[in-house]
């Protein structure tokens, strides 16, 4: 029983000093991480959003590279797992030395990795519309912030569909929980009554959705058009459009608008029940666009699979990556304080024919689209913003929210919770 | 919590206070028992009385109700009508299997059944009475006493020379000894013993009817046994089971030439011998 | 009262088909000339535009009108820049072969990137549908009529109004007689008339259609004539009270049709937990290869034959999936029940991740066929077909099943060595044989119900772990070793779950329902119907 | 100090407490004094990595206490580690104070959120350090005590048993993430700033944190090994064996198996507790049904029924795992899954049991 001790501890010591060393390598490459879940119930949207990294750093590297040098990318699967994703970030940061890292989808996992990129002063690009009420200093938001989403598609509904009663369905968790809260008072400050919105919350995966399509059949059928605002998340929505196709409620009847339906879903979606129904996002792979165009070539060339779809994240990536390249190329530098420094009021082209402007608050500037459903799993834009619209990193309607602002510019506020009215600064974890 | 742990040792639901009762000669009472599983009948009626210190065979074919009976004596099966007194005032039907275990009946099963990955000693060790309370469980040690009435038993049943073997690598007969030397730890006032020689050597056979014999008087024994053999150099008296009733009853030469008893056998397929 | 949209298709097709054969040929070039000129303003048009030219073109006597409407209808309308013309998309594919819109002429094929699509809402859905509608309730066919009345109802176009009211003195058919008197009702609800409105709200009380209810509700709070308001009301209520008693129906209808997904998703794991005291952990993964294996014939057949063969597929699949982990894995652990449990996950993680390389992480869309679509009214309940054909498939499975283990050689051997493997093996079953087999069955059952899930949800790599802890639910509540026991545990865990669910929440009642569980089986630890004596306790 | 005779013949034990020993008096001193750009300095990642190990070990020495010894095979271990967490993260939680995002000097960012006004009552005590730290053994050790009660007197047992601790962990999981709960939903608890006043992110609170995982590590063997080599110990085994057997003997089983159960659950809770400050977040997921039977395949791999097994492993696996995930993410799975059916047909007794010549006398 002796030799126990001795098999194991070496072996236990020598795989804690692997671990932990990391070799020193020469720094001829510049190192991009990418921290999306390969694994796990999240790997069905993030594997995409993975390859599209991976896309932008090969035709990055086909153009000569970065401030001369090659870029390299570090890809790492958290796995759907929330904790992992903080363990992940910092070997990214800490181990590999990482210049920028492109990850996260969801938004628990965005705030696992918070107080690390804080903590080692790391850079990241969050490529996903979400709930807002954050500004870090450290990450940089290219999806959609609740007011480049949400609020331009229900005064669509509203003005368009002349839409009066109202069904706020989603998936219980922080996004759809803050939309809805920032529609309901935006409803409500536009004179909606309180019996004419019905709120509901479902689990993640929810498959049954027999009576929730039912009562909703009924709140529509109160005289009034009646429209659902779905924030209802990934796997579920397939049921629910189901049960709403069998039950017979069409478009034409209650039109359904999700913020989280894309081409990427729809692709593993019967479209046929869903034809008219509508989505809202800040890009749409059927827009007619030379960027566009290219951009789906590249991608069905470098997937080798022209079936494959592109989407709104993808399309936040693209900006989000060259954003950062230009401002390395403005730094000449890949050091995180400078970068950081020069990538506010950086411009670069979207996919839609349109600028994105990065803004003080770290979120871009989005033009907004609505587009119905086609058989075909594609959108068609039937309604979008006159101009770009402004990210808004903490919502106007929320009275927990409304006085704090995010500025990252102003020297005399330098901050992404600045209370207006106090004019104090909180929630930052290091200064 | 407190008194969770403090009940590790109490008797059970309904502990009894006072010792057990023998004193009209008899210590276990079936009266009217009666079980049924999905409607078929296992113990119909059933009545039976084990005196004090006597040795009692139960024989009986496949399915006569043999083993539901000692279920029922010990507790793991809930009789539908019925009595079962221990001595003239424990009703064990109030009386879960630890507390049925504690007033003194122990139980041998058919598959000799000792906890393999232990010792014999430890075997016994687990098997001592008086140790169940959780303080008594929480040593590593063993007191003087508790050494010397483990080496009796070990004595008693020939294991001595196995004391420190693991229970798993015993022969089949060493086992089954081993098994009755931890009814005995628990110094019951009634041993049930199921088929103590099925797949004994006849020598095994030998010493376990001495052994049982032995124990007769002090503890009274019940032996339910197919091998006849060995029925007839142990028994004072047998009773024989039946489709759950008490066939008859008597010594083995009497009940060897009741016909009743030679059809059962006989029609059931079993040589009565 | 059949709604389907295979019907509303097959109605349009015969609309625009009887205007081709009704219009006369020679004013076609004047009209060819109109037409062209609106369509081309139809590209350019926002979407208010595009509805007025939409009632012009509708005006318009062309026979191609119909057509076009449609193809807008349902976006394949599309506008060639280089050619300067409409044409009609006629499949749908990256390159999509297309026609003419108003001359009709093939035109071949053309790259849908090429083209612009004239692009259709809503609303203009809608007015399509109308202007379509109305030309079909002229038809000889009493369905046609009654889906133009229908529509009519969904879309109440007082411009319609009149047509209503003449067809009404001369339709024989009585159903649609009164659907007529419905629509006309409906239309009487904005008549200028308080009386005529008053009597019109008295017509529609206790009516069910979802459509009536909103002009009603209107009128019983918006009307000037406190009498029409009044009149709405109690015809209000009578609906309500009407409703109520449908809802309490319909909420009993879900709960069955849980309950049968419940069953469906157990019943495998009946046989080879119950009957052969398996633990198989990659159950679920079993049902996501029928699940699969329905996408697959999807690829191959047309939709609506798919099914059918899916199912003998998926069975066949599944089952071979369940042998090969039985020969492969289990069989070396009989009588392990925990380490059987261990090892069945590690297979159920292996079919998952091998799913996941081989079909990629992304869902899958498995197409529900026509005939599973809509819904069917029974009696004044409407219900979802596809449910319905579940509940059915559920009880047609469970059937066949009871049967295969009461009649067959089989299920006679299966139930000899559930209860004495060692005398069957005596008697000369070939207990091995029949283990293979057995587990084969359950798991072929699994990908039986991964065919009927494929209608109802996500066709993904995550498919089975969903079921899991549900289907092992109804086993034990049922009593292992029960198919009938099954049968009313899937059933009333369903039933259960939907009558808690409007009162606690989807999540709330799911959660509810499993602490019930977790207590039923502290208090009856063998389930509803329990395995007596004394080869239960062994 | 005397070494006592069950730990003296327990050598792989003694070995496992010379490696923690080691790790302890190594990892702080190449954290904290050797030079970052030096190559044996050992990053804080390295350290919060280890420490997670540690805390997996503990939860899988949990583990193996009421499988290994007792045969009862608890497929929601996890839970019982995860609401150790949140008891902990809890107290993380009330710490953050008026520093959180909307500066609330009592409410958790979430509950403003909420729009909840006033923390409810399951969240009051939770300032104080002992008071978390003493839910952190009580919160786990309750729900055990009450569930094994429950499910012991009525003699579930088996795979019924494993059913339905997976069906406690699925319905607390389903709980949890109901943000009507108070718990934060989905998101769960995170952002935390500082423990008994001391920043969560400075090196020398993670190798604090990371000390007193080898320690509760080393406590939580010591315990265990000596909770089995007493008499109770062959109780257990005698359970394990033949549970007829040991109620004929007298014993009563069900509440000797709440015991130990209620006790391997705080075990599992102070395994949770220190898992979140070093991983900085707690959530609903930690509840998922597939984490419970991960730490039961970590004591198979090791070997059950031998405690040292138990922690060789959860670190052998879960390094595995960092490796693999990181160098052949798409192999994981094929890896964890094949692991669990090699491991069952293949190696029954684990790794440690390979290792040794004769069956534990355990």
């Amino acid at each position: 029983m002796t030799d126990i001790k001795l098999k194991i501890f070496p072996w236990l010591l020598a795989g804690t000093l692997t671990l932990g060393v990391s070799l020193a390598h020469a720094a001829d490459t510049i190192k991009v991480g990418v921290l999306h879940s390969l694994s796990g119930t999240m790997a069905i949207s993030e594997t995409t959003l993975k390859d599209t990294v991976l896309m932008l750093i090969d035709a990055q590297n086909k153009k000569g590279g970065l401030l001369g040098k090659k870029l390299e990318a570090v890809v790492v699967d958290p796995a759907s797992n929330w904790p992992l994703f903080a363990e992940k970030a910092r070997e990214l940061l800490q181990k590999d030395k990482v210049a920028a890292v492109f990850g996260c989808w969801t938004s628990v996992s965005r705030k696992s990795v918070l107080p690390v990129f804080e903590e080692l002063n790391g850079i990241l690009f969050y490529p996903v519309q979400y709930e807002g009420e954050e500004s870090s200093k450290n990450v940089f938001y290219t999806g959609a912030a609740p007011n480049q989403q949400a609020i331009p598609a229900v005064d669509y509904l509203m003005k368009d569909l002349e839409v009066k009663r109202w069904v706020l369905a989603g998936t219980d968790y922080v996004y759809p929980r803050t939309t809805n809260k920032i529609l309901e008072a935006y409803l409500k400050a536009k004179g909606v009554k309180a019996e004419d919105i019905l709120i509901n919350y479902t689990p993640f995966g929810h498959s049954d959705w027999q009576s929730i399509v039912a009562e909703i059949k009924k709140f529509g059928s109160a005289g009034k058009k009646t429209a659902v605002v779905s924030t209802i998340n990934g796997d579920a929505n397939v049921p629910f459009y189901k049960e709403l196709g069998n039950q017979g409620v069409s478009a034409k009847d209650i039109p359904v608008v999700a913020f989280s339906v894309g081409e990427e879903e729809l692709s593993g979606i019967d479209t046929k029940p869903l034809v008219g129904h509508l989505a809202a996002w800040n890009y749409f792979m059927s827009v007619k666009d030379k960027a566009n165009d290219a951009f789906i070539k590249d991608w069905h060339a470098f997937i080798k699979n022209d079936k494959r779809v592109t989407n709104d994240p993808m399309e936040a990536h693209y900006i989000g990556f060259n954003m950062w390249v230009k401002a390395v190329e403005k730094a000449k530098t890949t050091d995180s304080d400078k970068v950081i420094a020069a990538m506010i009021g950086i411009e670069a082209p979207n996919l839609t024919g349109g600028v994105a402007k990065m803004l003080p608050n770290h979120h871009i500037t989005k033009p907004v689209y609505i587009g119905e459903i086609q058989a075909d799993g594609q959108f068609d834009v039937v309604w979008k913003t006159k101009g770009l619209v402004e990210g808004d990193a903490w919502s106007d309607f929320l009275p927990g929210s409304k006085d704090i602002i995010a500025d990252w510019a102003d020297p005399k506020i330098k901050c992404g919770n600045y209370n207006t009215v106090a004019k104090t600064c909180s929630g930052q974890n290091y200064k | 919590m407190s008194e969770l742990i403090s009940e590790l040792d109490a008797g059970g639901m309904h502990a009894p206070v006072e010792p057990v009762d023998a004193s009209h000669g008899i210590l276990l009472y079936l009266e009217g028992v009666s079980v049924t599983f999905d409607g078929f009948k296992a113990i119909d009626n059933l009545s039976l009385y084990v005196a004090d210190g006597e040795l009692r065979c139960v024989i009986g074919p496949n399915g006569a109700g043999k083993t539901t009976m000692m279920d029922i004596i010990t507790g793991k099966t809930k009789p539908d009508a019925g009595r079962v007194f221990f001595g003239q005032t424990i009703d064990l039907l109030q009386l879960d299997e630890p507390a049925i275990a504690r007033i003194g009946i122990g139980r041998k099963f058919q598959k000799p059944t000792v906890i393999e990955p232990l010792t014999v000693l430890e075997n016994l060790e687990l098997a001592m009475s008086g140790a169940k309370r959780l303080r008594g469980l929480l040593t590593t040690r063993l007191a003087g006493a508790e050494r010397d009435r483990i080496a009796a038993v070990l004595e008693r049943v020939g294991l001595t020379a196995q004391a420190g073997r693991l229970a798993g690598i015993l022969a089949h007969g060493q086992k089954q000894w081993l098994e009755i030397g931890m009814l005995l730890m628990q110094e019951p006032r009634l041993l049930l013993v199921d088929e103590p020689v099925a797949g004994m050597t006849p020598a095994e056979m030998e010493r376990t009817a001495e052994l049982l014999k032995s124990l007769a008087g002090e503890h009274s024994v019940v032996v339910v046994e197919h091998d006849m053999g060995f029925v007839r150099s142990i028994a004072d008296k047998v009773t024989v089971l039946h489709q759950g009733r008490v066939l008859a009853e008597g010594a083995l030469e009497d009940l060897q030439a009741d016909p009743r008893v030679i059809e059962v056998y006989l029609g059931d397929g079993h040589a009565a011998g | 009262m059949l709604t389907c949209p295979l019907v509303r298709a097959g109605f349009l097709t015969l609309v625009f088909a009887m205007a081709l054969l009704a219009v006369p040929t020679p004013a076609r070039a004047a009209d060819d000339a109109v037409a062209r000129a609106l369509l081309a303003q139809l590209r350019e048009a926002d979407f208010s535009d595009k509805a007025r030219l939409v009632e012009q073109l509708a005006a318009l006597e062309h026979p191609r009108i119909a057509t076009i409407l449609k193809a807008l209808a349902d976006s394949r309308l599309y506008y060639q820049e280089a050619e300067n013309r409409a044409v009609i998309g006629l499949d749908d594919a990256p390159t999509i072969a297309i026609e003419d819109a108003v001359g009709g002429a093939a035109l071949g094929q053309a790259g849908k990137r090429d083209l612009e699509k004239i692009t259709a809402n809503n609303r203009l859905r809608n007015l399509i549908e109308n202007r379509l509608a109305s030309l079909g309730l002229a038809s000889a066919d009493p369905g046609q009529r009654r889906a133009a009345v229908q529509a009519f109802l969904k879309n109440p176009d007082p411009a319609g109004t009149e047509r209503l009211r003449a067809r009404l003195a001369v339709e024989p058919d009585a159903g649609i007689k009164a659907l007529l008197a419905l629509a006309l009702a409906l239309a009487d609800l904005a008549s200028p008339e308080a009386a005529a409105r008053a009597q019109a709200a008295t017509a529609l009380g206790g009516r069910l259609q979802p459509e009536l209810r909103g002009p009603l509700s209107r009128a019983a709070a918006e009307d000037p004539d406190p009498a029409v308001r009044e009149a709405a009301r109690t015809a209000l209520t009578r609906t309500e009270f009407r409703l109520q008693l449908l809802g309490w129906a319909e909420t009993l209808f879900f709960g069955l049709s849980l309950g049968s997904v419940l069953i469906l998703a157990a019943i495998g794991l009946a046989v080879t937990f119950g009957v052969m005291g398996v633990i198989n952990m990659a159950h679920g993964e079993l049902m996501m290869l029928g699940a699969y294996t329905t996408w697959l014939t999807q690829q191959w057949l047309p939709v609506n034959w798919s099914l059918p063969v899916a199912v003998p597929l998926a069975f066949l699949v599944a089952a071979l999936a369940g042998i090969a982990i039985e020969r492969g894995v289990i069989r070396f652990l009989y009588g392990r029940p925990l380490e059987t449990l261990l090892a069945t996950f590690g297979v159920s993680l292996i079919l998952q991740q091998a799913v996941r390389s081989i079909f990629s992480p992304l869902n899958r869309s498995v197409a529900t066929p026509d005939w599973m679509s809509g819904t069917i009214a029974l009696g004044p309940l409407e219900v979802t077909l596809n449910r319905l054909i579940i509940i059915g498939f559920c009880i047609a499975v469970f059937a066949l099943l009871w049967l295969a283990l009461q009649r067959t050689r089989l299920g006679l051997e299966v139930r000899a060595v559930t209860q004495n493997r060692a005398m069957a093996q005596a008697m000369g079953v070939r207990s091995a044989r029949v283990d293979a087999l057995t587990f084969g069955l359950g798991s072929g059952i699994a990908g039986v119900a991964g065919v009927a899930l494929s209608q109802l949800t996500n066709v993904g790599p995550n498919l089975g772990q969903s079921y899991i802890v549900d289907s092992f639910m109804v086993v034990v509540f049922g009593g292992v070793g029960n198919l009938w026991g099954t049968l009313v545990a899937g059933l009333s865990l369903g039933v259960a779950n939907k009558l808690l669910e409007p009162w606690s929440g989807a999540v709330l009642a799911k959660i509810l329902v499993l602490v019930f569980l977790v207590l039923f089986i502290q208090k009856r630890p063998r389930g509803l119907f329990p395995q007596r004596g004394r080869a239960a306790e062994a | 100090m005397r070494v006592p005779s069950w730990l003296r013949s327990d050598r792989a034990g003694l070995a496992l407490l010379a490696v923690l020993a080691a790790l302890a008096l190594v990892v702080p001193a190449l954290n904290l004094l050797v030079a970052a750009d030096h190559p044996l300095h050992l990053s804080a990642y390295t350290v919060t990595l280890l420490g997670k190990y540690l805390c997996y070990a503990l939860l899988a020495v949990s583990v193996d206490l009421v499988w290994g010894y007792m045969g009862i095979l608890s497929l929601g271990h996890a839970a019982f580690f995860a609401l150790g967490g949140y008891c902990f993260g809890m107290y993380l939680m009330r710490q953050i104070g008026a520093r959180g995002v909307y500066g609330d000097p009592v409410l958790p960012d979430f509950m403003v959120f909420l729009n909840w006004t006033e923390l409810p009552w399951y969240w009051l005590g939770f300032d104080q350090f002992w008071f978390a730290a003493l839910m952190v053994l009580a919160a786990p050790g309750l729900l055990a005590f009450v569930f094994g009660w429950f499910a012991f007197r009525s003699r579930v047992s088996g795979v019924y048993l494993s059913i339905i601790t997976q069906a406690l962990t699925y319905a607390l999981m389903l709980a949890f993430f109901r943000n009507e709960m108070g718990f934060g939903g989905n998101n769960g608890l995170t952002d935390f700033k500082d423990a008994l006043g001391f920043p969560l992110h400075a090196d020398s609170t993670r190798i604090v944190l990371f000390l007193l995982s080898a320690l509760a590590l080393a406590g939580g063997y010591l315990a265990c090994r000596w909770l089995v080599s007493t008499r109770l110990g062959r109780v257990l085994v005698a359970i394990r064996d033949a549970e007829p057997r040991a109620r004929f003997l007298g014993y009563r089983v069900e509440r000797v198996k709440t015991l130990v159960f209620a006790f391997s659950a705080m075990l599992a809770g102070l395994a949770g507790a220190l898992y979140v400050p070093q991983v900085g977040i707690i959530n609903p997921g930690e509840f998922a049904p597939l984490n419970s039977i991960e730490a039961v395949i970590w004591v198979a791999v090791g070997g059950r029924g031998t405690l040292v097994g138990a922690v060789v492993g959860a670190v052998l696996v879960n390094y595995a795992k960092t490796w693999l995930t990181g160098a052949l993410p798409e192999v994981w799975l094929f890896a964890l899954g094949g692991l669990f059916v090699a491991v069952t047909l293949l190696l029954p007794r684990g790794l440690v049991g390979l290792l040794r010549r004769r069956g534990a006398t355990a």
